[in-house]
Protein backbone atom coordinates (compact mmCIF):
# COMPACT_ATOMS: atom_id res chain seq x y z
CA UNK A 1 0.00 0.00 0.00
CA UNK A 2 2.27 2.25 -1.07
CA UNK A 3 2.66 5.50 -3.42
CA UNK A 4 6.56 6.40 -4.68
CA UNK A 5 7.40 9.69 -6.63
CA UNK A 6 11.12 9.58 -8.24
CA UNK A 7 13.49 10.28 -10.68
CA UNK A 8 14.91 7.40 -10.66
CA UNK A 9 14.32 4.12 -12.95
CA UNK A 10 12.66 1.27 -11.14
CA UNK A 11 12.77 -2.42 -11.59
CA UNK A 12 9.19 -4.29 -11.84
CA UNK A 13 11.18 -7.05 -10.67
CA UNK A 14 12.21 -5.89 -7.46
CA UNK A 15 8.83 -3.82 -6.63
CA UNK A 16 7.12 -7.27 -7.11
CA UNK A 17 9.11 -9.33 -4.94
CA UNK A 18 6.93 -10.23 -1.69
CA UNK A 19 4.08 -8.00 -3.69
CA UNK A 20 0.57 -8.93 -2.52
CA UNK A 21 1.99 -12.49 -0.90
CA UNK A 22 -1.44 -13.76 0.11
CA UNK A 23 -3.45 -13.04 -2.99
CA UNK A 24 -4.52 -15.02 -5.49
CA UNK A 25 -4.56 -12.48 -8.32
CA UNK A 26 -1.45 -9.92 -9.44
CA UNK A 27 -2.28 -7.51 -11.73
CA UNK A 28 0.69 -5.16 -12.98
CA UNK A 29 0.43 -2.32 -15.34
CA UNK A 30 3.60 -0.48 -16.60
CA UNK A 31 3.84 2.38 -19.05
CA UNK A 32 6.80 3.23 -21.20
CA UNK A 33 7.44 6.26 -23.38
CA UNK A 34 6.68 4.99 -26.65
CA UNK A 35 8.19 6.69 -29.78
CA UNK A 36 5.53 6.28 -32.43
CA UNK A 37 7.49 8.68 -34.91
CA UNK A 38 11.15 7.70 -34.63
CA UNK A 39 11.63 11.53 -33.87
CA UNK A 40 11.28 11.31 -30.28
CA UNK A 41 14.66 11.28 -27.09
CA UNK A 42 12.54 11.33 -24.31
CA UNK A 43 9.22 12.79 -21.81
CA UNK A 44 10.32 15.51 -19.65
CA UNK A 45 7.60 15.41 -16.84
CA UNK A 46 6.71 18.20 -14.37
CA UNK A 47 5.32 17.25 -11.22
CA UNK A 48 3.45 19.03 -8.09
CA UNK A 49 5.95 18.16 -5.09
CA UNK A 50 3.49 17.50 -2.26
CA UNK A 51 0.50 17.43 -3.92
CA UNK A 52 1.14 14.34 -6.19
CA UNK A 53 2.34 12.30 -2.83
CA UNK A 54 -0.72 12.71 -1.38
CA UNK A 55 -2.97 12.58 -4.43
CA UNK A 56 -1.40 8.68 -5.17
CA UNK A 57 -1.80 8.06 -1.76
CA UNK A 58 -5.35 8.95 -1.97
CA UNK A 59 -6.23 7.71 -5.21
CA UNK A 60 -4.55 4.03 -3.66
CA UNK A 61 -6.63 4.35 -1.04
CA UNK A 62 -9.79 4.78 -2.74
CA UNK A 63 -9.10 1.73 -5.41
CA UNK A 64 -8.52 -0.67 -2.45
CA UNK A 65 -11.21 0.72 -0.85
CA UNK A 66 -13.81 -0.17 -4.07
CA UNK A 67 -11.91 -3.06 -5.46
CA UNK A 68 -11.50 -4.87 -1.79
CA UNK A 69 -7.54 -4.37 -2.82
CA UNK A 70 -5.22 -6.50 -0.64
CA UNK A 71 -2.02 -4.78 -1.82
CA UNK A 72 -1.31 -2.23 -4.16
CA UNK A 73 1.29 -0.12 -5.01
CA UNK A 74 2.11 3.12 -7.44
CA UNK A 75 5.33 4.27 -9.12
CA UNK A 76 5.72 7.46 -11.18
CA UNK A 77 8.49 8.92 -12.43
CA UNK A 78 9.18 12.83 -13.38
CA UNK A 79 11.85 14.38 -15.04
CA UNK A 80 13.58 13.13 -18.30
CA UNK A 81 12.44 10.22 -18.95
CA UNK A 82 14.24 8.22 -22.62
CA UNK A 83 12.42 6.62 -25.02
CA UNK A 84 11.78 3.18 -23.79
CA UNK A 85 12.35 3.34 -20.34
CA UNK A 86 9.81 2.81 -17.71
CA UNK A 87 7.66 6.05 -16.54
CA UNK A 88 5.16 4.86 -13.99
CA UNK A 89 3.89 1.30 -13.02
CA UNK A 90 0.72 0.47 -10.98
CA UNK A 91 0.56 -2.99 -9.17
CA UNK A 92 -2.72 -4.77 -7.46
CA UNK A 93 -3.44 -7.49 -5.43
CA UNK A 94 -6.89 -9.35 -4.94
CA UNK A 95 -8.42 -12.33 -3.64
CA UNK A 96 -10.22 -12.97 -7.24
CA UNK A 97 -8.86 -12.10 -10.99
CA UNK A 98 -11.82 -9.16 -11.87
CA UNK A 99 -10.88 -7.08 -8.84
CA UNK A 100 -7.43 -7.21 -9.56
CA UNK A 101 -7.40 -6.19 -12.93
CA UNK A 102 -10.57 -3.25 -12.39
CA UNK A 103 -8.37 -1.92 -9.01
CA UNK A 104 -5.41 -1.05 -12.26
CA UNK A 105 -7.34 -0.29 -15.07
CA UNK A 106 -9.46 2.18 -12.43
CA UNK A 107 -6.04 3.77 -10.87
CA UNK A 108 -4.62 4.32 -14.17
CA UNK A 109 -7.97 6.38 -15.40
CA UNK A 110 -6.91 8.33 -11.96
CA UNK A 111 -3.56 8.69 -12.78
CA UNK A 112 -3.90 9.97 -16.24
CA UNK A 113 -6.79 12.75 -15.87
CA UNK A 114 -6.45 13.69 -11.71
CA UNK A 115 -2.67 13.11 -10.86
CA UNK A 116 -0.55 16.35 -11.08
CA UNK A 117 2.03 15.39 -13.43
CA UNK A 118 2.58 17.16 -17.03
CA UNK A 119 4.62 15.90 -19.87
CA UNK A 120 6.76 17.53 -22.57
CA UNK A 121 7.65 15.37 -24.98
CA UNK A 122 11.16 16.31 -26.05
CA UNK A 123 12.36 15.23 -29.68
CA UNK A 124 15.80 14.46 -30.71
CA UNK A 125 16.35 17.86 -32.42
CA UNK A 126 15.57 18.96 -28.97
CA UNK A 127 12.60 20.52 -29.02
CA UNK A 128 10.15 20.09 -26.66
CA UNK A 129 6.05 20.17 -26.92
CA UNK A 130 3.35 19.79 -23.88
CA UNK A 131 1.48 16.64 -24.20
CA UNK A 132 -2.09 17.60 -24.34
CA UNK A 133 -4.78 15.81 -22.30
CA UNK A 134 -6.96 13.65 -24.44
CA UNK A 135 -11.12 13.69 -23.73
CA UNK A 136 -10.76 9.78 -24.32
CA UNK A 137 -9.10 10.05 -21.00
CA UNK A 138 -11.49 11.78 -19.65
CA UNK A 139 -14.34 9.49 -21.04
CA UNK A 140 -12.40 6.93 -19.73
CA UNK A 141 -12.96 8.44 -16.41
CA UNK A 142 -16.06 8.45 -16.26
CA UNK A 143 -16.64 5.07 -16.77
CA UNK A 144 -16.22 4.34 -13.02
CA UNK B 1 -4.59 37.34 3.33
CA UNK B 2 -1.68 36.42 1.88
CA UNK B 3 -1.24 33.35 -0.36
CA UNK B 4 1.45 31.04 -2.33
CA UNK B 5 0.50 30.87 -5.63
CA UNK B 6 1.90 28.26 -8.16
CA UNK B 7 2.03 27.75 -11.67
CA UNK B 8 2.91 24.60 -13.64
CA UNK B 9 3.67 23.45 -17.01
CA UNK B 10 2.39 25.86 -20.04
CA UNK B 11 1.07 28.04 -17.30
CA UNK B 12 4.43 28.35 -15.26
CA UNK B 13 6.01 29.21 -18.92
CA UNK B 14 3.89 31.98 -19.43
CA UNK B 15 3.57 33.71 -16.33
CA UNK B 16 7.50 32.95 -16.07
CA UNK B 17 7.88 31.96 -12.86
CA UNK B 18 7.19 29.35 -10.74
CA UNK B 19 5.34 30.50 -7.67
CA UNK B 20 4.60 33.94 -6.34
CA UNK B 21 3.57 35.47 -3.16
CA UNK B 22 -0.03 37.44 -3.18
CA UNK B 23 -1.76 39.66 -0.92
CA UNK B 24 -5.69 39.70 -1.94
CA UNK B 25 -9.11 39.35 -0.28
CA UNK B 26 -10.22 37.47 -3.26
CA UNK B 27 -13.03 35.13 -2.08
CA UNK B 28 -13.08 32.61 -4.71
CA UNK B 29 -10.86 31.15 -7.19
CA UNK B 30 -12.68 32.74 -9.99
CA UNK B 31 -11.84 35.95 -7.97
CA UNK B 32 -8.26 35.38 -7.16
CA UNK B 33 -7.74 34.70 -11.27
CA UNK B 34 -9.29 38.16 -12.07
CA UNK B 35 -6.78 39.69 -9.89
CA UNK B 36 -3.66 37.68 -11.25
CA UNK B 37 -4.74 38.32 -14.68
CA UNK B 38 -4.41 41.93 -14.39
CA UNK B 39 -0.52 41.68 -13.26
CA UNK B 40 1.32 41.03 -16.87
CA UNK B 41 1.12 40.23 -19.65
CA UNK B 42 2.33 36.68 -19.41
CA UNK B 43 -0.42 36.48 -16.36
CA UNK B 44 -3.27 37.63 -19.13
CA UNK B 45 -1.65 34.55 -21.31
CA UNK B 46 -1.81 31.72 -18.91
CA UNK B 47 -5.16 32.77 -17.63
CA UNK B 48 -6.60 32.84 -21.59
CA UNK B 49 -7.73 29.61 -21.67
CA UNK B 50 -9.77 29.06 -19.11
CA UNK B 51 -11.17 25.75 -20.41
CA UNK B 52 -7.65 24.53 -20.22
CA UNK B 53 -7.25 25.39 -16.70
CA UNK B 54 -6.99 23.07 -13.52
CA UNK B 55 -6.58 24.13 -10.35
CA UNK B 56 -5.93 23.04 -6.66
CA UNK B 57 -6.59 24.48 -3.54
CA UNK B 58 -4.23 23.69 -0.67
CA UNK B 59 -3.32 20.91 -2.71
CA UNK B 60 -6.45 19.36 -3.24
CA UNK B 61 -7.93 19.66 -6.93
CA UNK B 62 -10.88 22.88 -6.78
CA UNK B 63 -12.54 24.57 -9.69
CA UNK B 64 -12.75 28.19 -9.89
CA UNK B 65 -15.66 28.55 -7.80
CA UNK B 66 -14.39 26.72 -4.42
CA UNK B 67 -13.68 29.19 -1.89
CA UNK B 68 -10.41 30.50 -0.42
CA UNK B 69 -11.29 30.87 2.84
CA UNK B 70 -8.17 30.47 4.92
CA UNK B 71 -6.29 28.28 1.96
CA UNK B 72 -2.68 28.76 1.86
CA UNK B 73 -1.72 27.53 -1.33
CA UNK B 74 -3.11 27.95 -4.98
CA UNK B 75 -2.00 26.11 -7.76
CA UNK B 76 -2.93 26.20 -11.62
CA UNK B 77 -2.10 23.86 -14.48
CA UNK B 78 -3.39 22.56 -17.50
CA UNK B 79 -5.01 19.37 -17.62
CA UNK B 80 -2.97 17.07 -15.97
CA UNK B 81 -0.73 13.80 -18.36
CA UNK B 82 -0.26 11.52 -15.89
CA UNK B 83 0.21 7.88 -16.64
CA UNK C 1 4.27 -14.46 -28.74
CA UNK C 2 4.75 -17.44 -26.89
CA UNK C 3 2.65 -20.25 -24.91
CA UNK C 4 4.33 -22.40 -22.07
CA UNK C 5 3.28 -25.51 -20.47
CA UNK C 6 5.65 -26.11 -16.98
CA UNK C 7 5.52 -27.89 -14.20
CA UNK C 8 8.61 -25.26 -12.78
CA UNK C 9 8.25 -22.57 -11.44
CA UNK C 10 8.19 -19.44 -13.35
CA UNK C 11 9.84 -16.03 -12.22
CA UNK C 12 7.65 -12.98 -13.36
CA UNK C 13 10.65 -10.73 -13.49
CA UNK C 14 13.20 -13.03 -15.53
CA UNK C 15 9.64 -13.11 -18.50
CA UNK C 16 9.19 -9.56 -18.37
CA UNK C 17 12.99 -9.05 -19.45
CA UNK C 18 12.83 -7.58 -23.14
CA UNK C 19 9.01 -8.19 -22.80
CA UNK C 20 6.99 -5.24 -25.25
CA UNK C 21 10.02 -3.59 -25.84
CA UNK C 22 8.48 -1.24 -28.39
CA UNK C 23 4.93 -0.86 -26.66
CA UNK C 24 3.99 1.83 -24.37
CA UNK C 25 1.42 -0.40 -22.36
CA UNK C 26 2.13 -3.35 -20.73
CA UNK C 27 0.11 -5.73 -18.07
CA UNK C 28 0.71 -8.53 -16.73
CA UNK C 29 -1.86 -11.13 -14.38
CA UNK C 30 -0.17 -13.51 -12.10
CA UNK C 31 -1.99 -16.43 -10.35
CA UNK C 32 -1.36 -17.42 -7.21
CA UNK C 33 -1.99 -20.79 -4.83
CA UNK C 34 -4.06 -19.10 -2.28
CA UNK C 35 -5.52 -20.53 1.02
CA UNK C 36 -8.30 -18.99 2.25
CA UNK C 37 -8.89 -21.49 5.23
CA UNK C 38 -5.75 -22.34 5.94
CA UNK C 39 -6.37 -26.07 5.55
CA UNK C 40 -5.07 -25.75 1.96
CA UNK C 41 -1.96 -27.00 1.15
CA UNK C 42 -1.31 -27.09 -2.39
CA UNK C 43 -3.14 -27.48 -5.93
CA UNK C 44 -2.22 -30.34 -8.12
CA UNK C 45 -2.87 -29.68 -12.06
CA UNK C 46 -3.82 -31.74 -14.40
CA UNK C 47 -3.51 -30.89 -18.11
CA UNK C 48 -4.05 -32.21 -21.93
CA UNK C 49 -0.53 -32.55 -22.96
CA UNK C 50 -0.06 -31.35 -26.77
CA UNK C 51 -3.95 -30.02 -26.45
CA UNK C 52 -2.79 -27.28 -24.04
CA UNK C 53 0.27 -25.99 -26.01
CA UNK C 54 -2.12 -25.24 -28.86
CA UNK C 55 -5.05 -24.14 -27.18
CA UNK C 56 -3.33 -21.41 -25.48
CA UNK C 57 -1.37 -20.94 -28.56
CA UNK C 58 -4.63 -20.43 -30.40
CA UNK C 59 -6.34 -17.75 -27.53
CA UNK C 60 -2.80 -15.42 -27.47
CA UNK C 61 -3.18 -15.34 -31.49
CA UNK C 62 -6.86 -14.51 -30.81
CA UNK C 63 -6.73 -11.83 -28.77
CA UNK C 64 -3.66 -10.49 -30.71
CA UNK C 65 -5.62 -9.98 -33.37
CA UNK C 66 -8.37 -8.82 -31.40
CA UNK C 67 -6.95 -5.94 -29.47
CA UNK C 68 -3.72 -5.60 -31.41
CA UNK C 69 -1.12 -6.65 -28.97
CA UNK C 70 2.25 -6.66 -30.29
CA UNK C 71 3.82 -8.93 -27.94
CA UNK C 72 1.81 -11.89 -25.47
CA UNK C 73 2.94 -14.39 -23.26
CA UNK C 74 1.40 -17.08 -21.39
CA UNK C 75 3.12 -19.07 -18.57
CA UNK C 76 0.99 -21.84 -17.21
CA UNK C 77 2.11 -24.27 -14.74
CA UNK C 78 0.94 -27.94 -14.16
CA UNK C 79 1.70 -30.48 -11.30
CA UNK C 80 1.89 -30.04 -7.84
CA UNK C 81 2.02 -26.20 -6.91
CA UNK C 82 2.67 -25.20 -3.12
CA UNK C 83 0.05 -22.35 -1.20
CA UNK C 84 1.61 -18.89 -2.46
CA UNK C 85 3.29 -20.39 -5.60
CA UNK C 86 2.72 -18.66 -8.87
CA UNK C 87 0.36 -21.05 -11.11
CA UNK C 88 0.55 -18.99 -14.33
CA UNK C 89 0.62 -15.53 -16.04
CA UNK C 90 0.00 -13.76 -18.95
CA UNK C 91 1.51 -10.59 -19.97
CA UNK C 92 0.46 -8.31 -22.82
CA UNK C 93 1.62 -5.45 -24.74
CA UNK C 94 0.24 -2.64 -26.79
CA UNK C 95 0.50 0.92 -27.89
CA UNK C 96 -2.02 2.15 -25.46
CA UNK C 97 -3.35 0.88 -22.15
CA UNK C 98 -7.05 -0.17 -22.25
CA UNK C 99 -6.06 -2.47 -25.03
CA UNK C 100 -3.53 -4.01 -23.08
CA UNK C 101 -5.78 -4.38 -19.92
CA UNK C 102 -8.44 -5.90 -22.18
CA UNK C 103 -6.16 -8.31 -23.86
CA UNK C 104 -4.86 -9.66 -20.52
CA UNK C 105 -8.42 -9.47 -19.33
CA UNK C 106 -9.72 -11.67 -21.89
CA UNK C 107 -6.62 -14.38 -21.88
CA UNK C 108 -7.73 -14.96 -18.52
CA UNK C 109 -11.30 -15.26 -19.27
CA UNK C 110 -10.33 -17.83 -21.68
CA UNK C 111 -8.13 -19.43 -19.77
CA UNK C 112 -9.94 -20.10 -16.99
CA UNK C 113 -12.87 -21.99 -19.03
CA UNK C 114 -11.22 -23.19 -22.27
CA UNK C 115 -7.91 -24.28 -21.58
CA UNK C 116 -7.46 -27.53 -20.65
CA UNK C 117 -6.56 -27.37 -17.13
CA UNK C 118 -8.14 -29.08 -14.14
CA UNK C 119 -7.22 -28.27 -10.17
CA UNK C 120 -7.58 -30.51 -7.35
CA UNK C 121 -7.14 -28.79 -4.08
CA UNK C 122 -4.49 -30.78 -2.19
CA UNK C 123 -5.79 -30.18 2.05
CA UNK C 124 -3.05 -30.19 4.92
CA UNK C 125 -4.61 -33.96 5.93
CA UNK C 126 -3.67 -35.35 2.60
CA UNK C 127 -7.50 -35.36 0.75
CA UNK C 128 -7.91 -33.95 -2.76
CA UNK C 129 -11.26 -32.45 -4.25
CA UNK C 130 -11.44 -31.65 -8.01
CA UNK C 131 -11.78 -27.99 -8.09
CA UNK C 132 -15.50 -27.28 -9.58
CA UNK C 133 -16.00 -24.40 -12.49
CA UNK C 134 -17.35 -21.33 -11.61
CA UNK C 135 -20.52 -20.07 -13.73
CA UNK C 136 -19.38 -16.82 -13.14
CA UNK C 137 -16.22 -17.94 -15.20
CA UNK C 138 -18.72 -18.91 -17.90
CA UNK C 139 -20.32 -15.40 -17.79
CA UNK C 140 -17.01 -13.99 -17.67
CA UNK C 141 -16.11 -15.05 -21.33
CA UNK C 142 -19.36 -14.00 -22.85
CA UNK C 143 -18.83 -10.43 -22.04
CA UNK C 144 -16.50 -10.89 -25.18
CA UNK D 1 -12.20 -47.34 -36.64
CA UNK D 2 -9.63 -47.17 -34.29
CA UNK D 3 -9.45 -44.27 -31.66
CA UNK D 4 -7.53 -43.44 -28.98
CA UNK D 5 -10.10 -42.37 -26.55
CA UNK D 6 -8.55 -39.76 -23.24
CA UNK D 7 -10.05 -39.02 -20.07
CA UNK D 8 -9.07 -36.61 -17.83
CA UNK D 9 -9.75 -35.54 -13.94
CA UNK D 10 -12.57 -37.13 -12.45
CA UNK D 11 -13.49 -38.84 -15.63
CA UNK D 12 -9.99 -40.65 -15.60
CA UNK D 13 -10.54 -41.33 -12.18
CA UNK D 14 -14.34 -42.99 -12.68
CA UNK D 15 -13.18 -44.98 -15.77
CA UNK D 16 -9.83 -45.90 -13.65
CA UNK D 17 -7.82 -45.22 -16.57
CA UNK D 18 -6.46 -42.54 -18.64
CA UNK D 19 -6.67 -43.64 -22.25
CA UNK D 20 -7.87 -47.02 -24.14
CA UNK D 21 -8.37 -47.71 -27.68
CA UNK D 22 -11.46 -48.44 -29.04
CA UNK D 23 -13.02 -49.42 -31.90
CA UNK D 24 -16.50 -48.36 -33.43
CA UNK D 25 -18.43 -47.08 -36.18
CA UNK D 26 -19.90 -44.21 -33.99
CA UNK D 27 -21.13 -41.02 -36.16
CA UNK D 28 -20.81 -38.34 -33.42
CA UNK D 29 -19.78 -37.79 -29.81
CA UNK D 30 -22.82 -38.75 -28.50
CA UNK D 31 -22.74 -42.22 -30.47
CA UNK D 32 -19.66 -42.67 -28.88
CA UNK D 33 -20.19 -41.84 -25.82
CA UNK D 34 -23.61 -44.33 -25.69
CA UNK D 35 -21.22 -47.20 -26.23
CA UNK D 36 -18.47 -46.00 -24.00
CA UNK D 37 -21.27 -45.84 -21.34
CA UNK D 38 -21.79 -49.50 -21.76
CA UNK D 39 -18.18 -50.73 -21.28
CA UNK D 40 -18.39 -50.30 -17.34
CA UNK D 41 -19.68 -49.14 -14.45
CA UNK D 42 -16.92 -46.93 -14.23
CA UNK D 43 -17.88 -45.93 -17.56
CA UNK D 44 -21.30 -45.46 -16.68
CA UNK D 45 -20.49 -43.18 -13.90
CA UNK D 46 -18.10 -40.99 -15.50
CA UNK D 47 -21.41 -40.18 -18.28
CA UNK D 48 -23.22 -40.17 -15.83
CA UNK D 49 -23.92 -36.46 -15.68
CA UNK D 50 -24.02 -35.11 -19.41
CA UNK D 51 -24.11 -31.39 -18.46
CA UNK D 52 -20.49 -31.31 -16.68
CA UNK D 53 -18.85 -33.36 -19.89
CA UNK D 54 -16.43 -31.85 -22.50
CA UNK D 55 -14.96 -33.21 -24.99
CA UNK D 56 -12.52 -32.35 -27.82
CA UNK D 57 -12.28 -33.93 -30.97
CA UNK D 58 -8.56 -34.38 -32.08
CA UNK D 59 -7.80 -31.88 -29.57
CA UNK D 60 -10.10 -29.08 -30.94
CA UNK D 61 -12.87 -28.55 -28.16
CA UNK D 62 -15.73 -29.84 -29.14
CA UNK D 63 -19.84 -30.61 -28.96
CA UNK D 64 -21.80 -33.67 -28.56
CA UNK D 65 -23.00 -33.89 -32.04
CA UNK D 66 -19.44 -33.22 -33.86
CA UNK D 67 -19.07 -35.91 -35.76
CA UNK D 68 -16.23 -37.72 -35.24
CA UNK D 69 -15.06 -38.58 -39.20
CA UNK D 70 -11.57 -39.55 -39.88
CA UNK D 71 -10.60 -38.29 -36.06
CA UNK D 72 -7.45 -40.24 -34.19
CA UNK D 73 -8.34 -38.78 -30.32
CA UNK D 74 -11.29 -38.53 -28.89
CA UNK D 75 -10.96 -36.73 -25.04
CA UNK D 76 -13.62 -36.32 -22.62
CA UNK D 77 -13.26 -34.26 -19.26
CA UNK D 78 -15.45 -32.11 -16.94
CA UNK D 79 -15.46 -28.58 -17.44
CA UNK D 80 -11.86 -26.89 -17.24
CA UNK D 81 -10.87 -24.77 -14.50
CA UNK D 82 -7.60 -23.50 -15.73
CA UNK D 83 -6.04 -19.66 -14.72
Amino acid sequence: MTARVQTAPFDLAAEMAGFGLRAGALVTFTGVVRDDTGLMAALEIEHYPGMTERALQDYGMQAAARFDLTDWRIIHRHGRIPVGDPIMMVATAARHRHAAFQGADYLMDWLKSRAPFWKREIATDGTATWVTAKSSDEDALNRW
Amino acid sequence: MTLEVLYFAWLRERVGQPRETVTTDAATVRDLIAELRAQSEGHAAAFADMASLRCAVDQQLADLESPIGSAREIAFFPPMTGG
